[in-house]
Protein backbone atom coordinates (compact mmCIF):
# COMPACT_ATOMS: atom_id res chain seq x y z
CA UNK A 1 0.00 0.00 0.00
CA UNK A 2 1.17 3.28 -0.90
CA UNK A 3 -0.33 6.17 -0.94
CA UNK A 4 -0.99 10.22 -0.41
CA UNK A 5 -3.86 11.07 1.74
CA UNK A 6 -5.50 13.73 2.91
CA UNK A 7 -6.84 12.81 6.62
CA UNK A 8 -5.18 11.65 10.06
CA UNK A 9 -3.13 8.28 9.38
CA UNK A 10 -1.94 5.48 12.41
CA UNK A 11 0.87 3.47 12.84
CA UNK A 12 -1.87 0.67 13.15
CA UNK A 13 -3.04 1.14 9.82
CA UNK A 14 0.09 1.09 8.02
CA UNK A 15 1.15 -2.35 10.07
CA UNK A 16 -1.67 -4.56 9.49
CA UNK A 17 -1.42 -3.46 5.90
CA UNK A 18 2.12 -5.51 6.04
CA UNK A 19 0.77 -8.47 8.20
CA UNK A 20 0.29 -11.61 6.40
CA UNK A 21 1.02 -15.68 7.33
CA UNK A 22 4.99 -16.06 8.37
CA UNK A 23 5.79 -12.49 9.43
CA UNK A 24 8.07 -12.38 12.28
CA UNK A 25 9.14 -8.28 12.43
CA UNK A 26 7.66 -5.13 11.94
CA UNK A 27 9.17 -1.78 11.91
CA UNK A 28 7.75 1.41 11.45
CA UNK A 29 8.81 4.97 11.16
CA UNK A 30 6.69 7.67 12.04
CA UNK A 31 7.15 11.54 11.04
CA UNK A 32 5.90 13.91 13.07
CA UNK A 33 5.23 18.04 12.66
CA UNK A 34 7.12 19.41 15.23
CA UNK A 35 6.15 22.79 16.78
CA UNK A 36 9.87 23.64 17.00
CA UNK A 37 12.15 24.22 13.85
CA UNK A 38 16.28 25.93 13.56
CA UNK A 39 15.16 27.66 16.70
CA UNK A 40 11.87 29.44 15.38
CA UNK A 41 8.33 28.25 16.46
CA UNK A 42 6.08 26.55 14.01
CA UNK A 43 2.66 27.82 14.17
CA UNK A 44 1.66 25.27 11.14
CA UNK A 45 2.79 23.04 8.86
CA UNK A 46 1.10 21.88 5.35
CA UNK A 47 2.07 19.07 2.52
CA UNK A 48 1.67 19.15 -0.85
CA UNK A 49 2.27 16.53 -3.37
CA UNK A 50 1.97 14.71 -7.14
CA UNK A 51 0.39 12.10 -5.65
CA UNK A 52 0.51 10.09 -8.78
CA UNK A 53 4.32 10.45 -8.94
CA UNK A 54 4.70 9.98 -5.35
CA UNK A 55 3.40 6.48 -5.50
CA UNK A 56 5.05 5.74 -8.39
CA UNK A 57 8.39 6.47 -6.44
CA UNK A 58 7.31 4.62 -3.60
CA UNK A 59 7.27 2.10 -5.50
CA UNK A 60 10.56 2.17 -7.24
CA UNK A 61 11.97 3.04 -3.57
CA UNK A 62 10.43 -0.79 -2.36
CA UNK A 63 11.78 -2.60 -5.62
CA UNK A 64 14.91 -1.84 -4.84
CA UNK A 65 14.35 -2.12 -0.73
CA UNK A 66 13.25 -5.97 -2.01
CA UNK A 67 16.52 -6.40 -3.62
CA UNK A 68 18.66 -5.67 -0.51
CA UNK A 69 16.49 -7.31 2.32
CA UNK A 70 13.78 -10.53 2.66
CA UNK A 71 10.93 -8.33 3.00
CA UNK A 72 7.22 -9.45 3.06
CA UNK A 73 5.21 -6.73 2.37
CA UNK A 74 5.74 -2.58 2.70
CA UNK A 75 3.59 0.20 3.53
CA UNK A 76 3.75 4.18 3.36
CA UNK A 77 1.20 6.27 3.73
CA UNK A 78 1.80 10.34 3.39
CA UNK A 79 -0.36 13.16 4.42
CA UNK A 80 -1.36 15.92 2.69
CA UNK A 81 -2.92 19.20 3.58
CA UNK A 82 -2.60 21.01 7.07
CA UNK A 83 -0.89 18.57 9.23
CA UNK A 84 -1.53 19.66 13.17
CA UNK A 85 1.55 19.74 14.66
CA UNK A 86 2.90 17.01 16.83
CA UNK A 87 0.46 14.69 14.38
CA UNK A 88 2.19 11.72 11.52
CA UNK A 89 3.14 13.19 8.12
CA UNK A 90 3.98 10.20 7.23
CA UNK A 91 4.07 6.70 8.49
CA UNK A 92 6.20 3.25 6.87
CA UNK A 93 5.94 0.34 7.75
CA UNK A 94 7.56 -2.90 6.74
CA UNK A 95 7.48 -6.94 7.42
CA UNK A 96 9.55 -9.49 7.57
CA UNK A 97 10.08 -13.12 8.91
CA UNK A 98 13.18 -12.26 10.68
CA UNK A 99 14.36 -8.82 12.33
CA UNK A 100 17.25 -8.35 10.62
CA UNK A 101 15.37 -7.14 7.26
CA UNK A 102 12.57 -4.88 8.26
CA UNK A 103 14.25 -2.59 10.36
CA UNK A 104 17.12 -2.00 7.69
CA UNK A 105 14.45 -1.82 4.79
CA UNK A 106 12.25 0.64 6.98
CA UNK A 107 15.47 3.19 7.49
CA UNK A 108 15.85 2.52 3.41
CA UNK A 109 12.59 3.88 2.35
CA UNK A 110 12.38 7.06 4.72
CA UNK A 111 16.01 8.16 3.55
CA UNK A 112 15.26 7.45 -0.33
CA UNK A 113 11.38 9.31 0.26
CA UNK A 114 12.81 12.15 1.35
CA UNK A 115 15.47 12.54 -1.74
CA UNK A 116 13.16 11.44 -4.52
CA UNK A 117 8.65 11.70 -3.25
CA UNK A 118 7.51 14.51 -5.17
CA UNK A 119 6.40 16.02 -2.14
CA UNK A 120 6.76 19.54 -0.33
CA UNK A 121 6.46 20.76 3.10
CA UNK A 122 5.39 24.44 3.91
CA UNK A 123 6.13 26.01 7.21
CA UNK A 124 4.21 28.59 8.98
CA UNK A 125 6.44 30.29 11.60
CA UNK A 126 6.26 33.77 13.59
CA UNK A 127 6.49 36.40 11.22
CA UNK A 128 6.25 34.30 7.97
CA UNK A 129 6.05 31.04 5.95
CA UNK A 130 8.48 29.00 3.48
CA UNK A 131 8.68 26.22 1.58
CA UNK A 132 10.92 24.08 3.27
CA UNK A 133 14.09 23.02 1.20
CA UNK A 134 13.86 25.75 -1.18
CA UNK A 135 16.47 28.43 -2.18
CA UNK A 136 13.85 30.70 -0.44
CA UNK A 137 14.37 28.83 2.72
CA UNK A 138 18.36 29.46 2.70
CA UNK A 139 17.23 33.33 3.60
CA UNK A 140 15.59 32.52 6.82
CA UNK B 1 3.98 19.95 -29.95
CA UNK B 2 1.71 20.67 -26.64
CA UNK B 3 2.95 19.21 -23.39
CA UNK B 4 0.62 19.56 -20.21
CA UNK B 5 2.85 20.88 -17.31
CA UNK B 6 2.57 20.72 -13.81
CA UNK B 7 3.66 23.20 -10.84
CA UNK B 8 4.03 22.02 -7.29
CA UNK B 9 5.14 24.36 -4.06
CA UNK B 10 7.61 27.41 -4.16
CA UNK B 11 7.29 27.28 -7.92
CA UNK B 12 3.62 26.82 -8.68
CA UNK B 13 3.27 29.63 -6.14
CA UNK B 14 5.67 32.14 -7.42
CA UNK B 15 3.92 31.55 -11.13
CA UNK B 16 0.55 31.25 -9.74
CA UNK B 17 -0.53 28.36 -11.80
CA UNK B 18 -0.64 24.91 -10.91
CA UNK B 19 -0.84 23.05 -14.23
CA UNK B 20 -1.15 24.54 -18.18
CA UNK B 21 -0.22 23.59 -21.84
CA UNK B 22 2.86 24.67 -23.25
CA UNK B 23 3.81 24.76 -26.98
CA UNK B 24 7.13 23.65 -27.60
CA UNK B 25 9.09 23.30 -31.06
CA UNK B 26 9.14 19.93 -32.39
CA UNK B 27 12.16 18.09 -31.23
CA UNK B 28 12.45 20.16 -28.08
CA UNK B 29 14.34 18.31 -25.16
CA UNK B 30 13.73 19.26 -21.02
CA UNK B 31 16.77 21.43 -21.32
CA UNK B 32 14.73 23.47 -24.27
CA UNK B 33 11.72 23.49 -21.34
CA UNK B 34 13.84 24.38 -18.68
CA UNK B 35 14.96 27.52 -20.40
CA UNK B 36 11.79 29.10 -20.79
CA UNK B 37 11.30 28.27 -17.57
CA UNK B 38 14.09 30.45 -15.86
CA UNK B 39 13.39 33.15 -17.32
CA UNK B 40 9.44 33.12 -16.67
CA UNK B 41 10.82 32.79 -12.76
CA UNK B 42 13.15 35.50 -13.06
CA UNK B 43 15.06 36.65 -10.44
CA UNK B 44 13.59 35.74 -7.69
CA UNK B 45 15.02 33.54 -5.19
CA UNK B 46 13.33 30.35 -6.11
CA UNK B 47 16.38 28.34 -7.59
CA UNK B 48 15.23 27.58 -11.22
CA UNK B 49 18.23 26.31 -11.33
CA UNK B 50 17.65 23.66 -8.52
CA UNK B 51 14.42 22.62 -9.57
CA UNK B 52 14.30 18.79 -11.77
CA UNK B 53 11.82 17.72 -14.08
CA UNK B 54 9.95 14.94 -13.88
CA UNK B 55 8.32 13.60 -17.65
CA UNK B 56 5.17 11.03 -17.46
CA UNK B 57 6.41 10.42 -13.45
CA UNK B 58 9.98 9.71 -13.65
CA UNK B 59 12.62 12.34 -13.36
CA UNK B 60 14.70 12.86 -16.47
CA UNK B 61 17.82 15.28 -17.23
CA UNK B 62 17.71 17.95 -19.72
CA UNK B 63 18.33 15.87 -23.11
CA UNK B 64 15.37 13.96 -22.39
CA UNK B 65 13.79 14.66 -25.94
CA UNK B 66 9.82 15.76 -25.24
CA UNK B 67 6.77 14.50 -26.99
CA UNK B 68 3.18 15.03 -27.63
CA UNK B 69 1.22 15.25 -24.59
CA UNK B 70 3.84 14.41 -22.09
CA UNK B 71 2.88 15.09 -18.52
CA UNK B 72 5.89 17.83 -17.35
CA UNK B 73 6.33 18.68 -13.69
CA UNK B 74 8.43 21.27 -12.38
CA UNK B 75 9.85 20.05 -9.30
CA UNK B 76 11.54 22.27 -6.21
CA UNK B 77 13.47 20.68 -3.51
CA UNK B 78 11.38 17.67 -2.17
CA UNK B 79 11.02 18.48 1.83
CA UNK B 80 8.29 15.36 2.40
CA UNK B 81 8.35 13.09 5.48
CA UNK C 1 7.07 2.71 29.88
CA UNK C 2 8.55 -0.63 29.93
CA UNK C 3 6.52 -3.10 31.15
CA UNK C 4 4.98 -6.88 30.59
CA UNK C 5 1.51 -7.39 30.44
CA UNK C 6 -0.81 -10.36 29.56
CA UNK C 7 -2.91 -9.29 27.00
CA UNK C 8 -2.97 -7.81 23.16
CA UNK C 9 -0.64 -4.39 22.70
CA UNK C 10 -0.31 -2.12 19.90
CA UNK C 11 2.07 -0.18 18.00
CA UNK C 12 -0.38 2.78 18.32
CA UNK C 13 -0.04 2.25 22.41
CA UNK C 14 3.68 2.11 22.33
CA UNK C 15 3.60 5.25 20.11
CA UNK C 16 1.79 7.51 22.01
CA UNK C 17 3.95 6.65 25.21
CA UNK C 18 6.64 8.39 23.04
CA UNK C 19 5.07 11.59 21.73
CA UNK C 20 6.03 14.60 23.21
CA UNK C 21 6.85 18.42 22.33
CA UNK C 22 9.69 18.31 20.04
CA UNK C 23 9.44 15.07 18.85
CA UNK C 24 9.83 14.64 14.74
CA UNK C 25 10.33 10.96 14.25
CA UNK C 26 9.23 7.95 16.01
CA UNK C 27 10.20 4.36 14.91
CA UNK C 28 8.47 1.33 16.07
CA UNK C 29 9.63 -2.88 15.85
CA UNK C 30 6.80 -5.18 16.66
CA UNK C 31 7.63 -9.01 16.90
CA UNK C 32 5.00 -10.81 15.19
CA UNK C 33 4.38 -14.52 16.37
CA UNK C 34 4.94 -16.99 13.35
CA UNK C 35 3.02 -19.68 12.11
CA UNK C 36 6.02 -21.63 11.64
CA UNK C 37 9.50 -21.77 12.73
CA UNK C 38 12.51 -23.30 11.08
CA UNK C 39 10.23 -25.86 8.99
CA UNK C 40 7.78 -26.55 11.62
CA UNK C 41 4.11 -25.64 12.03
CA UNK C 42 3.70 -23.73 14.99
CA UNK C 43 0.33 -24.55 16.64
CA UNK C 44 0.72 -21.54 19.86
CA UNK C 45 3.74 -20.07 21.65
CA UNK C 46 3.33 -18.62 25.61
CA UNK C 47 5.73 -16.46 26.81
CA UNK C 48 6.99 -16.15 30.60
CA UNK C 49 8.94 -13.44 32.00
CA UNK C 50 10.61 -12.37 34.99
CA UNK C 51 8.90 -9.40 35.40
CA UNK C 52 10.51 -6.98 37.59
CA UNK C 53 14.07 -8.05 36.58
CA UNK C 54 12.94 -7.62 32.45
CA UNK C 55 11.76 -4.21 33.76
CA UNK C 56 15.20 -3.22 34.91
CA UNK C 57 16.89 -4.81 32.25
CA UNK C 58 14.70 -3.16 29.94
CA UNK C 59 15.42 0.50 31.68
CA UNK C 60 19.27 -0.44 31.89
CA UNK C 61 19.64 -0.84 27.92
CA UNK C 62 17.24 2.59 27.67
CA UNK C 63 19.99 3.62 29.87
CA UNK C 64 22.80 3.06 27.24
CA UNK C 65 20.66 3.81 24.03
CA UNK C 66 20.37 7.06 25.87
CA UNK C 67 24.02 7.34 25.90
CA UNK C 68 24.22 6.62 22.04
CA UNK C 69 21.69 9.07 20.08
CA UNK C 70 19.79 11.84 20.74
CA UNK C 71 16.93 9.76 22.42
CA UNK C 72 13.58 11.50 23.75
CA UNK C 73 11.21 8.68 25.18
CA UNK C 74 11.57 5.00 24.65
CA UNK C 75 8.28 2.77 25.30
CA UNK C 76 8.65 -1.35 25.43
CA UNK C 77 6.02 -3.36 26.09
CA UNK C 78 6.03 -6.97 26.13
CA UNK C 79 3.24 -9.81 26.31
CA UNK C 80 3.34 -12.84 28.07
CA UNK C 81 0.48 -16.01 28.34
CA UNK C 82 -0.36 -17.41 25.32
CA UNK C 83 -0.03 -15.62 22.34
CA UNK C 84 -1.86 -16.14 19.39
CA UNK C 85 -0.05 -16.62 16.22
CA UNK C 86 -0.09 -13.61 14.09
CA UNK C 87 -0.14 -11.32 17.49
CA UNK C 88 2.49 -8.98 18.61
CA UNK C 89 4.53 -10.23 21.20
CA UNK C 90 6.38 -6.99 21.83
CA UNK C 91 6.07 -3.55 20.77
CA UNK C 92 9.40 -0.99 21.15
CA UNK C 93 9.22 2.61 20.39
CA UNK C 94 11.64 5.16 20.44
CA UNK C 95 11.18 9.07 19.63
CA UNK C 96 13.70 11.84 18.76
CA UNK C 97 13.61 14.92 17.22
CA UNK C 98 15.53 13.58 13.93
CA UNK C 99 14.95 10.47 12.34
CA UNK C 100 19.12 9.49 12.49
CA UNK C 101 18.03 8.82 15.93
CA UNK C 102 14.73 7.10 16.74
CA UNK C 103 15.66 3.75 14.40
CA UNK C 104 19.16 3.17 15.05
CA UNK C 105 18.32 3.10 19.21
CA UNK C 106 14.86 0.97 17.93
CA UNK C 107 17.01 -1.93 16.75
CA UNK C 108 19.70 -1.26 19.65
CA UNK C 109 16.69 -2.25 21.92
CA UNK C 110 15.24 -5.06 20.28
CA UNK C 111 18.44 -6.43 19.89
CA UNK C 112 19.73 -6.04 23.67
CA UNK C 113 16.01 -7.30 24.84
CA UNK C 114 17.07 -10.41 22.63
CA UNK C 115 20.09 -10.81 24.84
CA UNK C 116 18.94 -10.26 28.30
CA UNK C 117 15.66 -9.77 29.19
CA UNK C 118 14.81 -12.68 31.25
CA UNK C 119 11.53 -13.53 28.86
CA UNK C 120 11.46 -17.50 27.66
CA UNK C 121 9.24 -18.34 24.77
CA UNK C 122 7.72 -21.78 24.77
CA UNK C 123 6.22 -23.27 21.37
CA UNK C 124 4.28 -25.98 20.34
CA UNK C 125 4.32 -27.81 17.22
CA UNK C 126 2.84 -30.93 15.80
CA UNK C 127 4.52 -33.45 17.93
CA UNK C 128 5.97 -31.62 20.31
CA UNK C 129 6.82 -28.21 22.26
CA UNK C 130 10.33 -27.08 23.42
CA UNK C 131 11.60 -24.32 24.75
CA UNK C 132 13.19 -21.76 22.19
CA UNK C 133 16.85 -21.13 23.06
CA UNK C 134 17.07 -24.23 25.72
CA UNK C 135 19.15 -26.89 25.33
CA UNK C 136 16.88 -28.90 24.48
CA UNK C 137 15.67 -27.08 21.91
CA UNK C 138 19.21 -28.22 20.29
CA UNK C 139 17.40 -31.66 19.90
CA UNK C 140 14.49 -31.23 17.19
CA UNK D 1 21.88 -18.00 55.77
CA UNK D 2 18.92 -18.72 53.74
CA UNK D 3 18.17 -17.04 49.70
CA UNK D 4 15.31 -16.86 48.16
CA UNK D 5 15.29 -18.24 44.86
CA UNK D 6 13.05 -18.19 41.37
CA UNK D 7 12.68 -20.76 38.46
CA UNK D 8 12.08 -19.99 35.04
CA UNK D 9 11.31 -21.79 31.60
CA UNK D 10 13.09 -25.18 31.18
CA UNK D 11 14.34 -24.72 34.65
CA UNK D 12 11.31 -24.18 36.28
CA UNK D 13 9.30 -27.45 34.50
CA UNK D 14 12.15 -29.71 35.24
CA UNK D 15 12.41 -28.61 38.84
CA UNK D 16 8.37 -28.95 39.11
CA UNK D 17 9.03 -25.47 41.10
CA UNK D 18 8.71 -21.78 40.30
CA UNK D 19 10.63 -20.50 43.67
CA UNK D 20 11.83 -21.97 46.77
CA UNK D 21 13.78 -21.15 50.16
CA UNK D 22 16.96 -22.41 49.75
CA UNK D 23 19.88 -22.55 52.56
CA UNK D 24 23.41 -22.16 51.97
CA UNK D 25 26.44 -21.87 54.35
CA UNK D 26 27.44 -17.96 55.39
CA UNK D 27 30.27 -16.87 52.91
CA UNK D 28 28.65 -18.87 49.80
CA UNK D 29 28.95 -17.67 46.30
CA UNK D 30 26.85 -18.13 43.31
CA UNK D 31 29.48 -20.55 42.19
CA UNK D 32 28.47 -22.56 45.61
CA UNK D 33 24.63 -22.78 44.44
CA UNK D 34 25.11 -23.36 40.88
CA UNK D 35 26.81 -26.30 42.27
CA UNK D 36 23.88 -27.82 43.66
CA UNK D 37 21.39 -26.65 41.04
CA UNK D 38 23.99 -28.78 38.53
CA UNK D 39 23.63 -31.86 40.76
CA UNK D 40 19.34 -31.35 41.34
CA UNK D 41 19.18 -30.76 37.12
CA UNK D 42 21.46 -34.03 36.69
CA UNK D 43 21.52 -35.33 33.18
CA UNK D 44 18.89 -34.46 31.60
CA UNK D 45 20.10 -32.17 28.46
CA UNK D 46 18.63 -28.78 30.26
CA UNK D 47 21.93 -27.43 30.16
CA UNK D 48 22.98 -26.11 33.30
CA UNK D 49 26.08 -25.18 32.45
CA UNK D 50 24.34 -22.63 30.09
CA UNK D 51 21.74 -20.80 32.73
CA UNK D 52 22.46 -17.73 34.05
CA UNK D 53 22.23 -16.25 37.59
CA UNK D 54 20.88 -12.85 38.75
CA UNK D 55 20.92 -11.94 42.33
CA UNK D 56 18.49 -9.31 43.05
CA UNK D 57 17.57 -8.58 39.45
CA UNK D 58 21.20 -8.23 38.22
CA UNK D 59 23.46 -11.00 36.05
CA UNK D 60 26.34 -11.94 38.26
CA UNK D 61 29.19 -14.08 37.87
CA UNK D 62 30.06 -17.17 39.94
CA UNK D 63 32.35 -15.66 42.17
CA UNK D 64 29.03 -13.05 43.36
CA UNK D 65 29.38 -13.76 47.38
CA UNK D 66 25.32 -14.13 47.93
CA UNK D 67 23.92 -12.64 51.27
CA UNK D 68 20.58 -13.27 53.24
CA UNK D 69 17.32 -12.67 51.81
CA UNK D 70 18.89 -12.11 48.19
CA UNK D 71 16.73 -12.74 45.54
CA UNK D 72 18.72 -15.79 43.62
CA UNK D 73 17.28 -15.95 39.65
CA UNK D 74 17.89 -19.12 37.84
CA UNK D 75 18.16 -17.66 33.47
CA UNK D 76 17.99 -20.22 31.54
CA UNK D 77 18.94 -19.07 27.85
CA UNK D 78 16.28 -16.22 27.06
CA UNK D 79 14.32 -16.21 23.99
CA UNK D 80 11.97 -12.80 24.52
CA UNK D 81 10.95 -10.50 21.45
Amino acid sequence: MFDVVDRKITLDEVSEAVAESGVGAIATFAGVTRDTNRGRRVLKLEYEAYPEMAVAQLEKIAEIARGKWEVKKIAVLHRIGEVPLGETSVAIAVSSAHRADALPACQFMIDELKHVAPIWKKEYFEGGEVWIGSLADCAH
Amino acid sequence: MKVRVLYFGIVRERLGVGSEVYELEDGATVGDFQCGLTVRLGNDNVGAGTVRVAVNREYVDSSYPLSENDEVAVIPPVSGG
